[in-house]
């Protein structure tokens, strides 16, 4: 049993929501470690827990005995978070949220995790990798900040 | 689970006497928390057109809880309600300001400004 | 892949001192989503932090590329807690400090880990495996509260 | 990795003009502390007989931060040096409890109430 990479860190995770509040604390608790700063890990958390309830909800449709895996990591320029499902991935773009569209009852008022992440973060790609499942990986930099 | 919503609705006046409704979320703003947070707002007096939300004791807030709130922001909307928050951190200041909603509620630093500026 | 129980979470760390902090924040926010009282979460923590210090010490020796895992479960009457190593375990018993041996120098000021885990929750076991590895067994009984 | 312990002396004086040194530990205390404990522990004056700890800003206390704080209980039970504590939280009482140390540092619960026992 050997981790992926160097000083990683991996948790797995039942498809339930509330859990992704788990993956939050984890990655929090990584990242302060290994230096981030407060605001940064905040950015953080919030990625983070977009991430896995959108391998809980639509990747692993919620089923609990499904895993969802957290896979954190760290170089010295980079905070990197894989989160791993088992469906099929996401093949539309990210499309930002139109406020005065929500607001008038033109646009579903949900549908900005995958923007939050985006926003969020340095880095983010999807992947999709059927039949292993797929994943988003997360990216910050470090040196946006030296705290 | 342990996830719990809670709210509270209180009556506030400003200096001009007029009524303000303010409510104060408590716990987790999550997709649990739905039917809590909407009955709340439904429940409101009627004639309510002044309304203040208070995030100070909001533990964990995520992207289906944004949800719900523009989903009040919406009916508020449609009853030319005016809606004042405070109470949030740096980070969800700026969380909302990306997602756009700081353009139907503008955020104040405390309880008194978000009262003050209905004046 | 599953999980080895409903709603278990399992978490693997490289064998360095200061990953048990993660470990610990980790034990902490499943326990508090599961409904453990406050009290009690300290608990947890100081008792899962320590196996998690042995595990990297004394069952890894440090090295930080074997794997530290903790698996949490939780049922109605109980939370559990493994902490497992790739060590040959433990084959004594758990000693409890003398304070004053220790301060006068005649007992090693060190060696308090397993004892303040055996205080702290409310069963505990290590159970030796090789050639798999080693594991303490934490439990932590839910009635004995209820916030 | 972002382990960082720092202590930071200052001098206070009983209500009788007594000295007493005050340490205070601030972030985490775990095995890598100890050379910044002994080395602050170390530096304070000759003579010193009367010492608080504060523990207020302690993040992170294991099982190997108190086998250091037991050696500094060791040093000053060779000199006689009285030593009061403050700023654990109730489980960190209960732990310190446990192990037996206080025995030898009692638990104030503020730094008013420790320097005032000295008295
Ligand atoms: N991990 C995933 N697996 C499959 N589909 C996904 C995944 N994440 C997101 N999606 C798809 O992308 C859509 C947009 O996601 P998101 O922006 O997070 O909003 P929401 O989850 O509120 O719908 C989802 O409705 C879903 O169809
Ligand atoms: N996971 C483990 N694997 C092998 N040996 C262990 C393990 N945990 C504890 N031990 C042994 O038990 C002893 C006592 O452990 P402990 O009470 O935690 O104190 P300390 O770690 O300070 O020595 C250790 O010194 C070690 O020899």
């Amino acid at each position: 049993m050997t981790l992926e990479k160097p000083l990683s860190i991996e948790l797995r995770l039942p498809s339930k929501l509330g859990f992704e509040k788990i993956a939050m604390q984890t990655a929090a608790s990584y990242a302060t470690l290994l230096g981030l700063g407060l605001d940064r890990v905040e950015d953080l958390k919030t990625a983070v827990a977009e991430a896995c309830i959108n391998a809980i909800e639509h990747g692993n449709h919620g089923d609990e005995k499904i895993i969802v895996g957290v896979i954190l990591s760290m170089d010295h320029e980079r905070l990197e978070v894989k989160v791993l499902d088992h469906g099929s991935g996401i093949q539309h773009a990210v499309l930002p949220p139109d406020i005065d569209k929500k607001i008038l009852g033109e646009e579903d008022p949900r549908g900005m995790g995958m923007f939050l992440i985006q926003a969020l973060v340095d880095e983010v790609e999807w992947v999709s990798n059927p039949p292993e499942g797929s994943y988003a990986r997360l990216v910050i930099y470090l040196d946006r900040e030296k705290h | 689970m342990q996830t719990e919503t809670s709210v509270k609705v209180e009556q506030l006046k400003t200096a001009a006497e007029a009524a303000v409704a303010i409510i104060r979320f408590h716990g987790d703003i999550t997709s649990t928390s739905k039917a809590v947070i909407l009955d709340a707002y439904r429940a409101l007096p009627a004639g309510t057109d002044k309304l203040i939300f208070d995030f100070t004791k909001v533990d964990y807030l995520n992207s289906s809880g944004i949800a719900i709130l523009i989903q009040l922001l919406m009916e508020a909307h449609k009853t030319a309600q005016a809606v004042h928050s405070f109470g949030l951190s740096a980070h969800f200041q700026k969380v909302f300001a990306m997602v756009g909603i700081t353009k139907y509620t503008h955020l104040y630093p405390d309880q008194a400004a978000a009262l003050t500026a209905f004046s």
